[in-house]
């Protein structure tokens, strides 16, 4: 029995059905919900070095620029907002859609810069990933982090090219719409870390 | 079934509650204390990071400390080279002009300003023996050789910093620097009661190792004046004398231990080893042994060893502490038979308050004070009644 | 001739119904062989000297390891072999043969899943509970019955692994640590019989574990952080030596790594104890202050 | 993505067999992958079963050209080496690759009806995931100071700069990581896949046992192998950055971490890891017994059940592995009833299993075989779990040889079992291939008895007190009394490496002038895979199927002396086909 290549359907670039909807996002979903398991060890581990000093941050260690983490937070925050904003007009096809992703790639942009004023603070201050525990969860926990960012900006990148391009739209929604779905993923995972490292 | 497992859990977990001294909460008390007595910037706090497993470059070790092979009788040199020749025939031709001995491969050269032969050690060998090192020495020993490992904090005695060149029971006149083979044979046997293992690894890497260890040996350092401000230490060193290992073949007392160890008994008192090691007579019997008058008296605590410092050896800025050893008490070293009794004793132990005997006392008399001290560790040793006993009717008689 | 002749059908027959009927013509000489093989590699243990089984308990409660070791074998022994009993009627019985047919049963019936629950509560009951019973009643009246903070007849002990050795302090005549009389040895332990043993475990490097196979205790050393464990010998372990082991990978010399235990009756222990403290005495060197390590004892 | 499993037969050489996004390539790539890493493995389980019986003896052939600066003779910290090595290879890059890669990928789609995996790129990227990751591993063997040798655990802080310096560790925990990554990726196509591609009426009550085993490991991976990720990420940055995430503060050195963080994160991971390995050989015995006994698989939903439970408890459990390293007495205690727990579905799997059997009719082919195997030595590994479940005998037998023969049988023996009897089974369907039976059931006997002898003499040496990882078992007077059992189980190992070499020949002989299957369904068994040719081709079903039987429905009394089984696409006898689900995935292909 040999195949007849004829059989298949094409591969163009048929709208998307709803199942495909469907299959991406449970993907999508089970992907995240991965990815947050390799958070929330992270965290644990934070959490567990956290509890074994005496007090938190260890006696003399001096917190990063509070101000500069919230400030960060909230572009964050923005950027899921635009986010949001650009897959909801993309899936009714309008044209705001590429106007409120690269909204948020700016905004994205504007948190990597600030991310990188925090690293460049504390290491101009002596202070690097072996100084201590605290310096060695922080940079441990805010790369890790980066690296999604970075990943997220990539694929904000190439999600604005393929806007440029119209190859996503009202019908090709679910290359955006999980890019999107990351990037909430990725701001969630923020707030968290502002939380645990900041606030409390 | 979810609920129920996790009920289940729970009930277990209150009921399972144990009370009072049962309970092992994992509380911040459970953390090491600070210890007494160590400041933070402790030279064996150092993160082990960037530690370098490859060297670079060639270098050159005292390899025989001298020469023309008709000066002294301890020279070194006629002897390497008759091994060596033993081993790799027609490698090596002696010139008769020079008066020195040329290897065919060039590894062993002749320096005629320091009147010694230098070895050269490929960079390969050398980092063989490195990356052996550091998986063997270096925890204790220090990723950079000076005695500053992790694991080495607080051992006493400490563990040697090889920049010095200072070995102990090497079993090679105290004076001198071992030979390869005494220090390979250290390395094989190692000491007891210390954590220096006895190594159990195939000679090639203790031979690598080995040489690593000797290229630890600091080069002599000069100043911004190009004086010198620091000599070089061990193998570095063109005026160091390399010894062998004592040899003890020719026991004068074999067949008679029991005569042996009743000289041993007096010479031992005599040559009034007591001043470190504990006396193990009576003041009476010390007195009677010596030859001494019956009103003589000894240092205090005289049934107990008494420290010396090693002024050659410092840690951590000050010179630590060595406790000679009561033979009824500790482990020797490396004393597990007569013979090496006798070695040590014979060669002396480097850095420690023991000279080298050997041509000050004559043999027969090491021989016998061998057979005493060995004697001492097999009746008394670990036999706590036995020892209680003897020790008890000594500590009396003084 | 090939030593294991075909005892299946061939490729040719797979696919007839008849598939896999055929006689079991070999599986008596099959089985010979195989004997044989056991035989050849039980040898050794027939000619050697070997011990297999710990040494008898030193311990006042290391019997209780070996009698719940015997337990729990005699219990999983009867298990296994219903196990096997269960699987060898099949195969004796059941084998396809032309004709035959399996009984046709999805064992979903209500009367099934009630067997099944039954039967699975059963074992629980005579495997787990049981031990798990007889296990937490040991823990608590030995492993984890600690002697009390107070205690004067418990003798304490400070271990401090390291790559590789066993550093021991034991508070001398004094009885508090960190003084100028601790005995401080290295790979050598004295304790005293019948007396408890409590020993605070800690490590300079990597993890280790003190572990003592004749007092049936093991505990690990963390670097960081100070670990409890406890023994008590029988009286009649007085006189012997025991060893300690490492039982946690801590790198080269693992293997190298293990101390002398020396139990002396009480009397000889007071003798040896007066003699050691004095000699640490004589030899402290009050400058020294890196060789003082000790902690504050954990209860 | 194509979203209904179809694309188009690739015509080049490496869109086919390269970098091929087909599922049953894939499958087929994972199996050498995991065939030829188990070589590896096995060779260096062979080398450490050498020094244990001849320590200090050169290795015999290969150790002067591995080794020739010791002649041949292995040293301590290759030992170590050697044995850390042997359990990351045997566990990440052998069972791993063989169970969920190859028979995930193989059995997944065919089985439920479906043309391809949901995301076939995915898929692809999971293959070369590992492949990179076992070539890092691989690679780190040859790096200044050697591969990992703090065993595969990877226990810091043996494993980070204070305990061994190189690279070779870190190299090893990127390996991890890769590994790690990979299995995500499967997991998440595996899951999408069975919830979504099932073909109409295959109901979840209706997937063959394997699809469940695998569907449950998928979950485990998805869940805890993030875990491990993070937990080697840290590693790397203590090893590379120099951070304190697992260096504690002792006396003589600085940090503010803690080594006992990696092993609750380790365990948290390793522990669900059994069960990653064991759940699918789980299933594929379930399924392969009922097959071979022509008898409806005992209790179905029980089997799952249990399975469930299983998946569900492996995660509560792990603290058992940790009852010597300072666990409060409350924790302990909790984890040693939540283990006893867990036992209860591996004993219901047992008797389902056992049901199934009774009163079959049993074909006693090779796979067959293997299946009663993976009873046996689970059963063996299974109950001595009990012991190490019990802290007051866990205590003593902790870290001896007896933990090693527990996992080994448990999760090495049966795991390789249940991927051997299934390949023996699915061999026709794969490359239209049989193998050779006769030799085949040479390679049972001569496994399963030298394996037995093999971890039931490290039981005796385990109770005797023998401690794990010592490089030199005649160094300790202790352990030296029991060299003779260490002889025994090295002489019986050799045999068992021996036996493995009859399947390598096996394997390749059959592979390609083997015995050609020219049905459908040799085994004349009901699930999907079989109602298409041997060896399936490209887009596996002309038409998707329609199914409307569950898959073991063997000698129904309605059916005639001739046949004895039903396809799971055919009506039981005396009942109308059900309708077809709604959820109909993909156009059917059209002639």
């Amino acid at each position: 029995m040999t195949t007849n290549v004829a059989l298949m359907p094409a591969v163009d670039t048929p709208p998307e059905s709803n199942r495909s909807r469907v299959d991406a996002s449970l993907g999508m979903a089970l992907f995240i919900g991965s990815w947050a398991m390799a958070f929330a060890t992270m965290f644990l581990a934070f959490l567990v070095l956290r509890q074994r000093q005496e007090v938190w941050p260890p006696q003399g260690v001096a917190l990063p620029s509070f101000a500069m983490a919230a400030l960060a937070t909230v572009v964050l925050l923005a950027s899921s907002v635009t986010m949001h904003r650009a897959v909801v007009l993309g899936a009714r096809g309008e044209r705001g859609f590429a106007r409120w992703w690269s909204a948020t790639l700016a905004l994205a942009l504007g948190f990597a810069a600030i991310q990188s004023w925090l690293w460049v603070d504390l290491w101009g201050n002596g202070r690097l990933p072996h100084s201590g525990v605290y310096e060695s969860t922080f940079y441990g926990l805010t790369w890790f982090h980066a690296l999604h960012v970075a990943v997220g900006l990539i694929a904000l990148i190439v999600g604005l090219i393929g806007i440029a391009r119209t190859r996503y739209g009202a019908q090709h929604m679910n290359v955006p719409r999980n890019i999107g779905v990351f990037w909430h993923f990725v701001d969630v995972v923020w707030v968290v870390l502002f939380v645990t490292f900041f606030v409390f | 079934m979810i609920k129920a497992t996790l009920a289940l859990f729970a009930a277990t977990a209150f009921a399972t509650l144990p009370s009072g001294a049962a309970n092992e909460e994992e509380d911040k008390s459970a953390l090491l204390p600070p210890v007494h007595g160590v400041s933070p910037d402790n030279p064996h706090s150092r993160p082990p990071r960037d530690v370098p497993l490859v060297i670079f470059e060639d270098t050159q070790l005292l390899a025989a400390d001298a020469d023309d092979g008709h000066d002294e009788e301890d020279d070194y040199a006629p002897i390497l080279f008759e091994r060596l020749q033993a081993q790799f025939p027609d490698r090596f031709t002696w010139n008769e002009d020079e008066e020195h001995w040329v290897d065919a491969r060039g590894e062993y050269t002749w320096d005629d300003e320091n009147e010694c032969y230098w070895q050269t050690v490929t960079a390969e060998r050398l980092t063989r023996g490195r990356q052996d090192y550091v998986q063997l020495c270096a925890s204790c020993h220090g990723f950079d050789g000076d005695g500053y490992g992790r694991s080495g904090q607080a051992l006493r005695p400490p563990p040697r910093d090889f920049r010095q060149g200072l070995f102990k029971f090497t079993k090679v006149d105290s004076e001198k620097l071992p030979e390869d083979d005494a220090l390979v044979q250290l390395v094989q046997e190692g000491l007891n009661g210390t954590p220096m293992l006895p190594w159990d690894i195939h000679e090639n890497r203790i031979r690598d190792i080995v040489v690593y260890i000797k290229s630890l040996s600091l080069p002599e350092l000069l100043d911004e004046d190009g004086e010198i401000e620091e000599d070089a230490t061990g193998w570095r060193d063109p005026y160091g004398q390399i010894g062998v290992m004592v040899a003890a073949d020719d026991d004068p007392w074999a067949g008679r231990e029991t005569e042996a160890i009743a000289a041993g008994e007096a010479y031992y008192h005599n040559y009034q080893c007591y001043n470190c090691h504990p006396g193990y007579a009576t003041t009476a019997r010390m007195n009677e042994l010596g030859g001494k008058d019956p009103s003589y008296t000894y240092r205090d605590g005289i049934t107990l060893p008494k420290v010396v410092e090693d002024s050659s050896y410092e840690v951590l800025g000050y010179a630590v502490s060595i406790i000679p050893p009561d033979f009824t008490w500790h482990s020797m070293r490396r004393g597990e038979t007569v013979a090496d009794v006798y070695k040590t004793i014979a060669a002396g132990v480097g850095g420690a308050g023991m000279p080298t005997w050997k041509g000050s006392v004559p043999d027969e008399e090491i021989w016998a004070i061998s057979y005493y001290v060995r004697h001492l560790t097999d009746t008394y040793k670990d036999k706590s009644a036995t020892r209680m006993q003897f020790m008890r009717d000594v500590k009396a008689g003084h | 001739m090939s030593p294991f002749p075909s005892t299946r059908s061939s490729p040719e027959t797979r696919s007839s119904t008849r598939h896999g009927a055929g006689r079991p013509v070999s599986r008596w000489r099959l089985a010979g062989k195989l004997t044989a093989l056991l035989a050849v590699a039980l040898l050794p243990l027939a000619c050697g000297d070997t011990r297999i089984h710990p040494n008898p308990s030193a311990s006042t409660f290391g019997h209780r390891h070996d009698e719940l070791f015997m337990l729990i074998t005699a219990l999983t022994g009867v298990s296994f072999l219903i196990v096997l009993a269960m699987m060898a009627v099949p195969i004796i019985r059941d084998r396809a043969r032309p004709g035959k047919k399996a009984h046709y049963d999805h064992g979903s019936s209500l009367h099934d899943k009630r067997f099944t629950a039954i039967v699975s509560v059963v074992v629980f009951i005579v495997l787990d509970a049981w031990v798990l019973f007889v296990s937490v009643t040991d823990l608590r009246e030995a492993w984890w019955n600690y002697p009390p903070a107070d205690s004067e007849e418990a003798y304490r002990v400070e271990v401090l692994a390291q790559q590789w050795a066993w550093n021991f302090r034991t508070p001398g005549i004094d009885g508090e640590f960190g003084t100028a009389d601790d005995v401080v040895t290295i790979n050598q332990l004295t304790v005293p019989a019948d007396r408890p043993i409590v020993l605070n475990a800690a490590s300079k490097d990597v993890i280790h574990s003190f572990f003592v196979p004749d007092m049936r205790i093991k505990r690990d050393a963390n670097p960081g952080s100070v670990n409890r464990v406890w023994f008590q010998t029988k009286p009649e372990a007085a006189g012997n030596d025991y060893q300690i082991l490492c039982a946690e990978l801590c790198g080269f010399a693992h293997y190298q790594m293990y101390a002398n235990l020396t139990v002396l009756s009480q009397d000889d222990f007071a003798d040896w104890e007066q003699d050691a403290s004095a000699l640490a005495v004589a030899s402290f060197d009050a400058d020294d202050t890196e060789a003082h390590w000790a902690w504050d004892f954990k209860e | 993505m194509s979203h209904d499993g179809i694309h188009p037969e690739p015509t080049s050489f490496l869109r086919k067999h390269v970098f091929s996004v087909d599922h049953k390539v894939i499958a087929k790539q994972f199996m050498w992958f995991g065939l030829v890493w188990l070589l590896i493995g096995g060779l260096m389980a062979m080398m450490i079963r050498w020094q244990l019986a001849n320590p200090g003896e050169p290795f015999p052939v290969l150790g002067k050209l591995l080794w020739p600066h010791t002649e041949g003779v292995i040293s301590p910290d290759v030992y170590n080496m050697l044995f850390s090595m042997h359990g990351t290879i045997m566990i990440f890059l052998g069972l791993t690759p063989l169970l969920i890669g190859a028979w995930g990928n193989y059995c997944i789609p065919l089985m439920i009806g479906a043309r391809d995996m949901i995301f076939p790129t995915l898929n692809m990227l999971s293959f070369w995931t590992v492949v990179a990751g076992g070539a890092v591993g691989f690679y780190s063997l040859f790096v200044p100071l050697g591969a990992l040798e703090a065993g595969w655990t990877g226990y810091p802080p043996l494993s980070s700069t204070v305990g061994t310096q190189g690279s070779g560790e870190t190299l090893w925990a990127v390996a991890v990581f890769l590994i790690g990554a990979s299995s995500i990726m499967g997991g998440i196509n595996y899951i999408t896949t069975i919830v979504r591609l099932r073909a109409p009426g295959m109901t979840w009550g209706r997937m063959p046992l394997t699809v469940w085993g695998l569907f449950f490991t998928a979950v485990l991976n998805v869940l805890f192998l993030p875990v491990i990720g993070s937990a080697m990420l840290l590693l790397i940055l203590d090893r590379v950055f120099g951070t304190q995430f697992y260096v504690a503060a002792t006396f003589s050195s600085g940090g503010g971490g803690d080594p006992i963080l990696y092993q609750h994160l380790f365990w948290i991971f390793g522990h669900p890891e059994v069960y990653i390995l064991i759940l699918p050989a789980w299933g594929i015995v379930g399924d392969l017994l009922s097959f071979y006994a022509r008898k409806p698989a005992f209790g179905y939903r029980v089997t799952v059940g249990a399975m469930f439970a299983v998946t569900v408890l492996s995660a509560l459990v792990y603290g058992h592995h940790m009852f010597t390293t300072g666990l409060s007495a409350m924790l302990g205690e909790s984890f040693m009833l939540l283990t006893m727990i867990i036992s209860v579905p591996g004993e219901i799997l047992f008797f389902n299993w056992l049901h199934t059997i009774w009163k079959g009719s049993l074909r006693m082919t090779t796979a067959m075989c293997f299946s009663l195997g993976v009873i046996f030595v689970f059963g063996l590994g299974g109950l001595t779990g009990l012991y190490l479940a019990t802290i007051s005998t866990d205590i003593f037998l902790h870290d001896t040889y007896f933990v090693v023969g527990h996992f080994h049988l448990t999760m090495a023996a049966s795991a390789l079992f249940g991927a051997f009897a299934g390949l023996y089974h699915w061999m026709p369907k794969m490359f239209g291939r049989f193998l050779d039976e006769r030799l085949g059931l040479l390679h049972f006997w001569t496994t399963i008895v030298p394996l037995t002898i093999v971890f039931c003499t490290m039981f005796v040496s385990g109770y005797a007190g023998m401690p794990r990882r010592y490089a030199d078992p005649t160094s300790a007077p202790y352990v030296a009394e029991l060299q003779g059992l260490n002889t025994i189980t090295s002489i019986a190992a050799f045999i068992l490496g021996a036996a493995q070499l009859l399947f390598a020949y096996n394997f390749i002989k059959s592979r390609w002038w083997g015995k050609k299957c020219t049905e459908d369904n040799p085994w004349q068994v009901g699930t999907l895979e079989w109602t298409i040719p041997s060896p399936a081709p490209h887009y596996n079903f002309k038409e998707i199927p329609t199914v409307v039987t569950g898959p073991h429905e063997f000698s129904h009394p309605a059916l005639g002396p001739d046949r004895d089984w039903i396809s799971q696409t055919e009506p039981l006898p005396g009942t109308s086909p059900e309708p077809s689900s709604p959820a109909a995935p993909g156009a059917p292909v059209t002639a």
